[in-house]
């Protein structure tokens, strides 16, 4: 009952918004925000709770909703970002236009995001998938002009993997007659290893052009970059983690460990394992190269996903539960950013990060925000991030995956990068005239960025609480529980305590900081003694976070194209042409056309007298 | 070129045919289908003649269908025409007062063979397609008799949609009375008289005022403005 | 009979060689009326009268009569 | 003789087909395609009622007592081709206005000149 009502609740109040938002938009927004509050408030509600509900039947399937700790655990994380998205909207959408439908699609979004998250069966996951895909194509196109075309981008290629999945799903149908995914996990046992490498191939497809694994990944950053910036926040975290998800009902809910990891005699794995690690550090400096706020964080996120797809396709205990924890931390820290640059295009007009700059003292709560998000997007001790990344270090030492082990490390030195020439551009060094005046961040989002960046902070120093629930989940999969306690893991198999690294932490910072005490004097070298040889330099002539890491650039611009998005672009254009040719076939003479008919017909004669065919 | 090309396509068209066909004798006994609506054919619908029955009876509703693309035919004529402006032509030479009386004498008699073939059409050849098309070609001998006389088309468009009105009613009653659409309700009737055979000689009479007024509308629409 | 038959079937392709040839638009129709009235007749032979009665009374008549009738109000030659 | 009584009926039924065809693969006047058109038309209905054809059969009618239900040719064809003939001139006419159309609109029914119509 409460599963069906999160989600009567979740479509009738997307609806009603938009109806209301035709008489008035401060109830209009009153009601989004309630909404989210209350789906909040329902969803806790709903923690530990398991069952399965068969709520409407299609074609003689039931639909079934079901609540376990896995859907549980998305659907907080979908719910709660979603919230705080639309508290930013508040102010961010004030003034433009179209914004009825901007809620609609939001709710509506999140909504079938819920909805995917519940479903237990395929057919309901396969409706919920498609709202959520259209959904979010509509709000990715919502400015016009260049994000129709990032939106027609995104919707292609969610279409080739949404029609993927459905082969997959009539495939699955055909075979065993149910889809429900208790059932179906009970007869895939018997299933022969091609047809699960065949199935799993559907879905990995799927899943995989959602969450933007490496070369399906090229819809994402023109659609991250395109689309309002409260709804960027909702793809980056929430709903590319719906091929997260997927990955992990199809590889461990469905297959389960075992049969997973000897899919295809374990090639299966070591191919996932092997994209996850490109998704990692191609993409990363790809984002290094970015002078676009939102498409440097569009990068990253692939990234990040990475990292995910790489703890989850290791197949142990210990990377599961590092790649459900990173997710989550994703979620946290990937929503805090776009929430942020969002808030400074909406202060500044500019995403820019070449004409940004100087803003720690006009925006000092935003400057905290992305300082928080950017440790735990780095992973710096005491933030999530840190804890989530060293257990899937952990499992890649662990488990004797060195080169691996080595790609996330690359990839975490890329992330020191681009995060610090994202957090330098835009609030260190020095300000442009044009930006003197620029104001705080509005209440309105200041209240996401406080809770988010207390949500980072405190996981990572508390990393037990959502650990524990982690653990449930991996227990529930069939994994052993391991002993978690709240400052960490104290199992055998990969210890893990955040009070041993605190205190190392504090030793560092205090040897360091004493070594800087006996260091001797500092002497302060102003800006114009080290740049112009003491000549006053006229102000905003100069302004040093253009070209940032530029020798570096130079070094590596030419392998870090975006090689697949090329390739893709010459395969559009080369079936366009191939498309123009076949289209000359019709040529508009009567002639030709009955030429072609007797031509078929000549053929069937053909091979009747030659061949013999029947 | 294109037609050398056209006849060596052609005569291999041609030679496949020739293979095809002559493993199909000509003059064979017909099909079981056939042979089922010959024997029982009369017993079941009380026509004499078992195209007709073929036609109104058993498929009935291919003959809908068929009326319905003639309506749809003579309606899409309408409005392609109907936008295309009047080119005055040259003077026409009026016919003579001969030929005049004669298209007069002629088109009762003719109208009256048009329907004596739809009324007959389950007891001898023809029926309402033969007998409206005789209609119609009565209808163009008067247009080219006399053609200062027009008929007003209002009245074409009249009788046809009584004609198909007819025809659909006649079949919805049958749903009422049989169960199914095109039902047989009316008394058979003794075999070759002409009120026999229940309601085929009602449809057909419907058939054929309406194939009549259609071919004649037809007919007037692309006759009018030239 | 059969030469009966076969002189039929040779003026009905007679006539559809002439509808094919012909530059002069209402020569071409008047021979495929004649092709019409032909097949009508072989219709007749083949047992079918009331295929050869629609035959001659829509397929000779009113077609030829359509066609003329477009003839007129387009052109003539070729 | 015995050729020709076997053969004569499908010789001019194919023999229609493909001098329509031959007219609606090299001319390039809209009223001769239609010509050619209902010239194909023709010939088919000529080989369906072929196909019902029984040797010395009478036609499908029991206008008299005394015929004989086996020896009367198949009465299927028959009812398919009256269809077809009657929804054949309904094709032509309807063919015909277009060409009338095209012919007011462009001034010409040579399928080469009216260009709009090609890529």
């Amino acid at each position: 009952m409460l599963i069906q009502s999160i989600l009567i609740i979740a479509f009738g109040g997307a609806f009603l918004t938009y109806i209301l938002g035709k008489a008035s938009s401060a109830l209009r927004d009153f009601l989004a925000v309630l909404i989210s509050v209350s789906l909040t408030v329902l969803i806790f509600l709903a923690y530990g709770k398991t069952g399965e509900i068969a709520f409407a039947s299609f074609m003689n399937l039931p639909l079934v909703l079901r609540i376990n700790h896995l859907s549980w655990f998305f659907a907080i994380a979908i719910q709660t970002v979603t919230t705080l998205s639309v508290i930013f909207s508040l102010s961010y959408m004030k003034g433009k236009e179209r914004v009825d439908f901007y809620y609609l699609m939001m709710l509506l979004c999140n909504s079938a995001m819920l909805g995917i998250v519940l479903s237990g069966d395929f057919v309901s996951f396969y409706i919920f998938w498609e709202i959520m895909s259209w959904s979010a194509f509509l709000l990715i196109s919502y400015n016009r002009g260049g994000a129709l075309y990032a939106g027609m981008k995104y919707i292609v290629m969610s279409i080739i993997g949404s029609m993927c999945m459905l082969i997959g799903i009539m495939s699955l149908y055909s075979t065993y007659g149910t889809l429900n995914i208790r059932e179906i996990h009970d007869l895939i046992s018997t299933a022969s290893g091609e047809y699960l490498l065949f199935i799993s191939i559907l879905f990995l497809a799927a899943f995989g052009v959602k969450s933007a694994l490496w070369p399906i990944h090229v819809w994402l950053p023109p659609a991250h970059s395109e689309a309002p910036s409260p709804f960027s926040a909702v793809l980056s975290s929430i709903l590319i983690k719906m091929g997260i998800y997927g990955f992990v009902l199809i590889l461990y809910v469905i297959s389960g460990a075992a049969l997973y990891l000897g899919l295809g005699g374990g090639s299966f794995r070591y191919i996932l394992t092997l994209l996850a690690a490109i998704t990692i550090i191609i993409p990363t400096f790809n984002a290094l190269m970015q002078d676009d706020a939102k498409r440097l964080l569009a990068w990253s996120s692939i990234a990040q996903i990475g990292y995910i797809i790489l703890g989850i396709s290791i197949g142990t205990s210990l990377g599961l539960i590092g790649g459900l924890f990173h997710f989550f931390n994703h979620v946290a820290f990937k929503a805090l950013l776009f929430l942020a640059v969002g808030a400074i295009e909406y202060r500044t007009g500019t995403r820019d990060l070449n004409s940004l700059g100087g803003l720690i003292k006009k925006m000092p709560v935003t400057f905290i925000a992305v300082l928080a998000g950017t440790f735990g997007l780095i992973g710096i001790p005491l933030t999530n991030g840190f804890v989530s990344k060293w257990l899937i270090y952990k499992t890649l030492i662990l488990n004797n995956h060195p080169f691996l082990a080595f790609a996330a490390l690359v990839g975490t030195w890329g992330t020191i990068l681009y995060s610090y020439k994202l957090i330098h551009n835009i609030f260190l060094g020095q300000l442009p005239e044009n930006l003197e005046h620029t104001k705080p961040a509005p209440a309105s989002m200041k209240l996401p960025f406080i809770i988010l960046s207390v949500v980072i902070v405190l996981f990572g120093i508390l990393p037990g609480i959502p650990l524990k629930l982690i653990n449930l989940i991996t227990a529930s999969l069939g994994f052993d529980l391991l002993n978690i306690n709240i400052w960490g893991i104290a199992s055998e198999s990969g210890p893990l305590n955040i009070i041993n690294i605190f205190a190392a932490f504090a030793v560092a910072l205090i040897v360091v900081w004493f070594f800087f005490l006996i260091s001797g004097k500092k002497v302060v070298i102003s800006q114009d003694n080290s740049y112009a040889a003491g000549i006053d330099v006229p102000k905003g002539k100069y302004h040093y976070t253009v070209d940032f890491y530029n020798p570096m650039f130079r070094m590596i611009k030419p392998y870090f194209r975006d090689y697949m998005d090329e390739f893709y672009s010459q395969l559009v254009k080369a079936l366009a042409s191939l498309s123009d040719r076949v289209r000359r076939l019709y040529c508009g003479d009567l002639g030709v056309y009955v030429i072609y008919i007797v031509l078929f017909l000549s053929i069937l004669v053909i091979s009747k007298i030659g061949l013999n065919l029947w | 070129m294109r037609k050398i090309f056209s006849l060596i396509i052609l005569i291999i068209l041609a030679l496949g045919v020739y293979i095809c066909i002559s493993e199909i004798p000509f003059g064979k006994p017909g099909t079981a289908v056939g042979n089922y609506y010959i024997e029982k054919g009369i017993e079941e619908t009380g026509a004499v003649n078992i195209v007709t029955s073929i036609v109104l009876n058993y498929r009935g509703f291919d003959t809908l269908g068929e009326v319905t693309i003639l309506f749809l035919a003579s309606l899409g004529l309408g409005a392609i025409l109907a936008t295309v402006q009047n080119k005055t032509r040259g003077v026409i030479t009026p016919p003579s007062l001969i030929l005049t009386t004669a298209c007069r004498f002629l088109f009762p008699f003719i109208l009256m063979f048009g329907a004596y073939i739809f009324l007959h059409g389950h007891l001898t050849p023809g029926g309402g397609f033969q007998g409206g098309a005789i209609i119609a070609s009565g209808f163009l001998l008067r247009y080219l008799g006399c053609p200062q006389k027009r008929i007003r088309q209002s009245s074409f468009v009249a009788i046809e949609s009584l004609g198909g009105i007819a025809f659909i009613i006649i079949g919805l009653l049958g749903f009422t009375a049989g169960g199914f659409f095109l039902f047989n309700f009316l008394p058979k009737g003794v075999a070759n008289t002409l009120l026999s055979a229940g309601i085929i000689p009602l449809i057909y009479i419907a058939i054929g005022l309406k194939v009549g007024a259609e071919m004649a509308g037809i007919i007037d629409t692309l006759i009018e403005e030239s | 009979m059969i030469i009966i038959i076969t002189s039929l079937v040779i003026t009905m392709l007679a006539g559809a060689i002439a509808a094919c040839a012909l530059r002069d638009l209402l020569s071409a129709a008047i021979a495929s009326c004649l092709v019409s009235l032909a097949a009508a007749i072989l219709f007749y032979f083949l047992q079918a009268p009331d295929v050869a009665m629609a035959e001659a009374s829509i397929g000779a008549a009113l077609v030829t009569a359509i066609l003329v009738i477009a003839i007129r109000r387009t052109e003539r030659q070729e | 003789m015995d050729f020709l009584n076997n053969y004569i009926f499908y010789i001019g039924a194919f023999g229609l087909i493909f001098i329509g065809l031959y007219i609606l693969l090299t001319r390039k006047n809209l009223i001769k395609l239609i010509i050619g058109l209902s010239i194909v038309d023709t010939g088919v209905n000529l080989l369906i009622i072929c196909m019902g054809y029984l040797k010395n059969g009478t036609a499908p009618i029991f206008s008299r007592k005394g015929l004989n239900p086996e020896t009367m040719v198949d009465p299927t064809p028959q009812a398919l081709v009256l269809t077809s003939i009657v929804i054949g001139v309904a094709v032509l006419a309807m063919a015909l206005s277009l060409a009338i159309r095209l012919y007011q609109h462009y001034g010409t029914l040579d399928m080469r000149k009216i260009k709009e119509q090609k890529w």
